[in-house]
């Protein structure tokens, strides 16, 4: 690896940065969900720039379960989409307010 | 002496039985089966007693099973066969037989009859496992069982709310006096690791001093309130609206003298610990005398009985302190034998009178009552301690403890003797000489014929059927021969004290008079106790209204309870009152609902944050791990 | 790393290397256009024969050049947009449906090694280690053309194409995988060392004989599955449900035109060829093949160049004489066989092929009993469940009285509701005010471009 | 190997990468159309997967590509396609007070502070190899999948756990009740009915058996009507 640590550490805080964003900006739970993704996989570069750095090819096995982790994630908050969806006929975050308070 | 066991099961099989059966029983049946397992269970004391004497040991303990077993601490439930247990169990039973078979003719056509004696064979097993038990948990256990079973019987007639109310009084008054019994135990069990007897008798010497004055101190307070020393002794004469033969069985014979026996039974201990000795010698030669005045001055026949057992239950914790155990298990024996017997004559008396028990209303039953009378007559000797009579003899080894002791608790020792001899003869001569007072003047002029339209007072006394006299005969006899147990005359002839010596101990204060000091202690004895009797004679067998001699002090017991009412009762309404009134609506219901209210202002501002909008506290979880990172950064944690 | 085990950058880089790399793209490029131009006409003719008539036969000799015409007229025909599309998205979408096509190929072993110019190199574009997830990676990024494409036409009938086909091609990767993977194992069980996912390292694993390849040593249901998987996963017929006709007037395709129009075209028969190379390459062996001694490295590319053709050939014939499947039944066709018995056919294979003690091959079959057990009582089930659905005499009647009962079907899953498009939904932003109550304002925007429609549709009739 | 072993190729395609992946990044948070965002979130997987195999983890790019583009952005396209979600999103407005500015102040603190404090830090030297080694011909695969089924065994196991209970909970949540079923499906197919075809379409028909043989000459008439 030619290209420093530090500069991998840095896109991937970029790209978490924006995804916090943009999950807490955006009003589309489908967005919201690929900005969850996109925290991921900053996650997932730091992990394996990690692994590429130390030599150690734990960190590449820490993603696996990242993916699972997400692929879980969608699946089920996707699910969770369709049947709001179905009662509300809209899927933005700010109709979803029956939790208030 | 395997057969040991048998012993608390007969008693134990016919409560059962009759807990199962007594209602398809019926009336005289119940009562005999009650009978029998008492009476075998005396049959089995005495071959256990005869086998015992061909015993070599001393102690023979016969394990049924283990009860507890918590990691280092167990307890067995084992029965333990010695001289001093098996003293206990044979007049315990044979006193016990006698009352029973009494008890069928007495409590005729009472609507419970079955439970009576459901309760009287529950109440006999408590007492033998009281009595036979190897550790004090056992102990315990008997302890607190005829405590419940004389609840029971004190408040038989519940429909009376001074029956009712004397029971619970007695209760409380033992379950105040049981916290010393259980602190001593926890005492026990955290120096000694074990309940045994045996193991608290070998550990007694290498434990510290202050240790074995406490547990004997905290055991002593649990036999005050058992035996009802001062000033726990209130209870004992309330508990005298139990039927007649609860009152002979219960607070004559047996279970009073439980606070004796434990005291005997941890005499080991107790001739380690001189200042508890002496303290229990105070408050019994106490308890002798203000019980002894009391009792001059009550009208109901009962009462008196009842404060004379308080008075001799003193001799007796006089005899434990000072050392001479075999003394107070001897006074404790005859006790048994001519208390029960007075208590039966008198019940006979309440028998023959209908229920009647004041003495004011009595008089010249001699002429009708006769066999009563002289039951009653060889009571008052037997208690009043004239020679040859058993009381004689016991209270005169007592004495001979006490003088042994301290002259101070000699002489009042001796002046209640002839306190006693005079309140005896004082019962004596207002129950059977003087007038016929029960022949009430309003139907004097209509003579026999019209009593029995005298409302209440249709009283006819006669003497009562044969199957009651029976009892009273024996314990008659019993009262009369009873000192050949111990007669002081030869050490051969002192039967008891070789008995029992093996398993007490022996007290370094206890001397052996000379003969010459014993021949004169005994006519001293004497002297006042026939004293006594003569006075009261004098003065009671002619009139039957005295103020003069009834103070009001005495009537009253020494104001004791009244004290106690005032002292406590009271003030703890009052206290509860304070705290229903001011303490719990304004302080607690305050702080309760003021803390609510609290949390409820505190929750409408909160709630406000929880807007319900995932973006908005999806913000406020990142906000939180931004300031999570500044303090981490700001301790130096990054 | 990445080159994997192509011999000819185990040297030095240099120019020549390069313009050898380059040559070999740009010569994949070619040839992968030739014949799919080619397969056009191959399959028109063959199609042609088998229905009795001529087929295409003016343009050149025999009509070889009847692809290159019609070629050049949509590439001249007019550029449409539709106004409801969504522009980007439109324009993106036959480009990266026909990318993924070309890049698959890139690791498909065409022949064996050869020397040019004191270079020795491999046949093929490239030998990443990953050679075969990388097919399958492609495989799965192909869908997005398909998708967006209906997507972005801003009409109904490509969007529900769309669809179908994101939930068919999602289906039936899964049995691809799983039997991808059966072959994999058992190469890299044959040949055992590193680069077990290469693809040059499968075909080597196959090439000692014909029995070795791996259509015998899976034991054919993978390839099977594989062959019935790839078929559904090109779209092609009886699985063509994303362009049926019928249906959904032209599929997903149905608002492209000219030069957009024929690169969906050419990305679906790059595909059939690209995945019939692939059969080729994990199952029979790739390039392997008897050769003689002269123009060694002529050979292996003309038995690889065979083999693809046995595939083409029936692939055509498939199509030519199978009826497009019901969707239902394509569904229980994925989920409940190829998936669970490529599964199970994978542990089984795994089962026998491990152990190596007599202890474990007992250990082995034991397992092996109770997965055949299992999964027949498993498949007993879903075979019984599927019965239900597809016999059941009113499922038929209402499929028969109506044709649009399977489309109904398939909108059933949205709870409803139409799907709306792209160019529709923009309505709702008009309505500025009331942000907050979007869902209110989405239905009952709906509801009335639901009366708008049945008004227009009882103006029309 | 000249060229290759040379810093910059390197060196250029990680600022290439970079760019693709912050583009796409910003794509996803600043598109309003959600299907728009998605391909942006694909731009931003693509740029993730090649850093992958620029940190020589080759087989976690393919996998990369495989389940999140393959699969979980397919997944993403569904359903907005399913729900017709793909309605352009106001950026212009925020209806919550202050939520936009609070954001972006937390995220740029956050960015600020990640980076503030590790500056420095980064290159700093952890413990080697506590799995193992990726190293070797095969881009670590074997070390991969020694170090997934051994070391993390347990996570491993776990996490497939995670995965079943996933697929059963979004199965429960789609499962429809039996009743409404039959509401919804007479609904559907009165709509259907009244669906006809869209301005333009109905001559569109004539789709032939054979589509190699098809023309396609209706779109030059679709096409005038359409320009007229």
């Amino acid at each position: 690896m030619s290209v420093d640590l530090s500069y991998y550490l840095i896109l991937a805080a970029v790209l978490f940065t924006i995804g916090l964003i943009g999950l807490l900006v955006r009003r589309n739970v489908l967005v919201m969900l690929m900005c969850v993704e996109l925290m991921l996989n900053a996650s997932n570069l730091t992990f394996v720039a990690f692994a590429s750095k130390l030599k150690d090819v734990g960190g590449q096995a820490d993603v696996f379960f990242v993916l699972v982790v997400a692929a879980a994630e969608v699946v089920v908050g996707l699910a969770i989409i369709v049947s709001i969806y179905r009662k509300r006929l809209g899927a933005t975050a700010d109709d979803l307010s029956s939790l208030k308070g | 002496m395997k057969l040991v066991f048998l012993i608390p099961a007969f008693p134990l099989l016919g409560a059962l039985s009759l807990i199962f059966f007594g209602r398809k029983l019926k009336e005289p049946l119940a009562g005999y089966i009650a009978t029998a397992a008492v009476g075998l269970s005396f049959i089995f004391s005495v071959v256990v007693w005869i086998k015992f004497l061909g015993f070599s040991g001393n102690v023979f303990v016969d394990h049924l099973f283990v009860w507890i077993n918590t990691g280092s601490f167990k307890v067995d439930a084992a029965l333990r066969v010695d001289p001093l247990s098996l003293t206990m169990v044979l007049f315990v039973t044979g006193v016990s037989t006698l009352i029973h078979f009494y008890s069928v003719e007495y409590m005729h056509k009472d609507i419970d009859f079955p439970k009576f004696f459901l309760y009287l064979n529950l109440f006999v097993t408590s007492m033998i496992i009281l009595v036979l038990g190897n550790n004090m948990l056992l102990t315990f256990v008997g302890w607190e069982g005829v405590g419940v079973c004389s609840y029971f019987l004190i408040s038989f007639w519940h429909e009376r709310p001074s029956a009712a109310s004397a029971g619970k009084k007695a209760m409380i008054v033992n379950r105040i006096a049981d916290v010393g019994f259980l602190l001593s135990m926890f005492l026990v069990i955290h120096y000694v690791h074990s309940l045994n007897y045996s193991a608290i008798f070998a550990a007694g010497p290498s434990l510290a001093k202050t240790t074995v004055d406490a547990i004997v101190l905290l055991a002593f307070v649990g036999a005050m309130g058992k035996s009802a020393q001062v000033p726990l002794y209130g209870w004992l004469a309330d508990a005298m609206e139990g039927p007649t033969p609860v009152s002979a069985l219960i607070h004559a014979a047996t279970m009073v003298t439980a606070g004796v026996y434990l005291m005997v039974r941890l005499s080991p201990l107790l001739a380690l610990s001189p200042d508890v000795a002496h303290i229990i010698t105070i408050i019994g030669i106490l308890t002798a005398f203000m019980a002894a005045m009391s009792a001059t001055a009550q009208d109901d026949i009962k009462k008196v009985l009842a404060y004379s057992t308080v008075s001799q239950l003193g001799y007796m914790f006089v005899g434990v302190g000072t050392g001479a155990y075999a003394a107070a298990i001897f006074l404790m024996v005859t006790h048994a034998f001519y208390k029960a017997l007075l208590f039966l004559s008198s019940g006979s008396v309440i028998h023959g009178m209908h229920d009647e028990q004041n003495l004011k209303k009595m008089g010249a039953l001699k002429v009708v009552m006769p066999i009563t009378a002289v039951a009653f007559f060889t009571g008052w000797m037997a208690i009043a301690g004239v020679p040859p009579f058993a009381g004689f003899w016991s209270k005169g080894d007592v004495l001979v403890g006490a003088f042994s002791e301290s002259w101070l608790v000699w002489i009042i020792g001796l002046f209640t003797a002839g306190i006693t001899s005079y309140y005896m003869g004082r019962e004596y001569c207002l129950a059977f000489l003087g007038k016929a007072r029960w022949i009430s003047e309003s139907s004097k002029g209509k003579k026999k014929s019209s009593k029995k339209e005298d409302h209440g007072h249709v009283v006819d006394p006669h003497e009562p059927s044969f199957k009651m006299m029976i009892p009273v005969v024996t314990l008659a006899i019993l009262a009369l021969v009873g000192g050949l147990l111990n007669l002081p005359f030869a050490s051969s002839l002192k039967f008891l004290d070789k008995f029992l010596t093996p398993v007490i101990a022996a007290s370094p204060s206890y001397f052996h008079p000379s003969a010459v000091n014993q021949i004169a202690l005994g006519v001293l004895d004497a002297v006042f106790a026939i004293g006594g009797g003569l006075i009261a004679y004098f003065i009671w067998s002619k009139t039957y209204e005295k103020p003069a001699l009834e103070f009001t002090l005495f009537k009253n017991a020494w104001y004791i309870d009244k004290t106690g009412d005032v002292a406590i009762a009271r003030t703890s309404t009052k206290l509860a009152e304070v705290t229903d009134n001011v303490i719990e609506p304004k302080v607690i219901d305050g702080a309760v609902i003021g803390l609510s209210k609290l949390v409820l202002a505190v929750g409408i501002l909160v709630r406000k944050m929880a807007s319900g909008f995932v973006r908005r506290e999806a913000l406020v979880i990142a906000g939180g791990l931004v300031a999570l990172i500044i303090i981490g950064g700001l301790r130096g944690g990054l | 790393m990445i080159f994997g085990m192509d011999p000819l950058f185990l040297g030095h880089i240099t120019i020549g290397v390069v313009i050898i790399a380059a040559v070999r793209v740009l010569v994949a490029f070619v040839v992968l256009l030739v014949s799919v131009m080619m397969m056009i006409w191959f399959e028109r003719k063959v199609i042609s024969d088998m229905q009795n008539r001529i087929g295409p036969n003016r343009a050149g000799p025999y009509g070889l050049l009847q692809s290159l015409a019609d070629g050049i007229k949509l590439f001249f025909k007019e550029d449409l947009i539709p106004e409801k599309s969504d522009r980007f998205v439109f324009k993106l979408a036959p480009y990266l449906a026909t990318v993924p096509a070309f890049l698959t190929f890139a690791v498909i072993p065409v022949g064996g090694n050869v020397t040019v110019l004191k270079h020795t190199f491999e046949l093929q574009v490239a030998d990443p280690p990953i050679g075969i997830l990388f097919v399958l990676a492609l495989s799965s990024i192909a869908v997005y053309g398909v998708m967006l494409a209906g997507w972005s036409s801003g009409s109904k009938y490509p969007l529900i194409g769309s669809v179908r086909a994101s939930a068919q091609m999602i289906s039936y990767e899964a049995a691809i995988s799983l039997s991808v993977a059966t072959a994999v194992l058992v190469s890299a069980l044959t040949k055992s060392g590193i680069n077990f996912l290469s693809t040059r390292a499968i075909v080597g694993a196959q090439a000692s004989s014909v029995l070795h390849w791996n259509i015998f040593e899976v034991g054919i249901i993978p390839f099977v599955i594989f062959m019935i998987a790839i078929t559904a996963e090109t779209n092609r017929p009886p699985f063509d449900f994303v362009e049926a006709e019928q249906e959904l007037v032209g599929g997903f395709n149905t608002e492209y035109s000219s030069i957009r129009f024929a690169l969906f075209y050419l990305a679906e028969f790059m595909n059939t060829i690209t995945m019939s190379a692939i059969a080729v390459t994990l199952f029979l062996g790739g390039p392997d093949g008897p050769g003689f001694h002269f123009l060694t490295w002529l050979w292996p590319i003309l038995w690889f160049a065979g083999k693809t053709l046995v595939f083409l050939f029936c692939y055509v014939w498939v199509r030519a004489a199978l009826p497009r499947l019901r969707y239902d039944q394509l569904m229980d066709l994925g989920w409940k066989f190829l998936i669970p018995i490529s599964l199970g056919w994978l542990l089984i294979v795994a089962a026998m092929r491990m152990p190596t003690t007599t202890k474990d091959i007992f250990i082995a079959f034991g397992v092996i009993l109770v997965l055949c057990i299992l999964s027949g009582v498993f498949l007993w089930r879903t075979i019984n469940v599927g019965k239900e659905r597809t016999l059941s005499k009113e499922n038929m009647k209402l499929a028969d009285s109506n044709q649009g009962r399977l489309i109904v079907d398939e909108i059933d899953i949205v709870g409803g509701r139409i799907i709306p498009l792209p160019g529709l939904a923009e309505i709702d932003d008009d309505d500025e005010n009331n942000e907050m109550t979007d869902s209110s304002v989405i239905s009952s925007s709906h509801l009335d471009m639901d009366s708008v429609e049945i008004e227009t549709a009882g103006d029309e009739k | 190997m000249m060229l290759l072993s040379a810093t910059y190729p390197d060196s250029i395609t990680f600022v290439l990468c970079a760019i693709v992946v912050v583009g796409g990044g910003l794509g996803v948070v600043l598109s309003n159309n959600p299907v728009r965002a998605a391909l942006n979130l694909v731009m931003t997987l693509f740029g993730v997967a090649v850093l992958f195999v620029e940190l020589s983890a080759d087989f976690l790019a393919v996998v990369q590509v495989i389940i999140y583009a393959g699969a979980i952005v397919v997944l993403f396209l569904f359903v907005i396609m399913l729900l017709g979600v793909d309605k352009q999103e106001k950026l212009g407005s925020e209806p919550l007070i202050l939520q936009r500015v609070i954001a972006i102040v937390v995220g740029l603190a956050f960015l600020g502070m990640i980076i503030g404090y590790g500056w420095g830090n980064f290159n700093s030297h952890g413990s080697y190899s506590v799995i193992g080694v990726a190293s070797g011909g095969d881009s670590g695969i074997v070390e991969l999948a020694k170090a997934t089924f051994s070391y993390y065994l347990l996570p491993f196991e776990v996490t497939s756990v995670l995965l079943i209970i996933a697929i059963i909970g979004a199965v429960v949540l789609i499962a429809r009740s039996g009743p409404g079923e039959d509401e919804v499906k007479e609904d559907i197919s009165a709509e259907i009915k009244t669906d006809g075809p869209k301005e333009g379409h109905e001559n569109d028909v004539s789709v032939s058996e054979d589509k190699v043989d098809e023309v396609r000459s209706v779109d030059f008439t679709v096409g005038e009507e359409q320009i007229v």
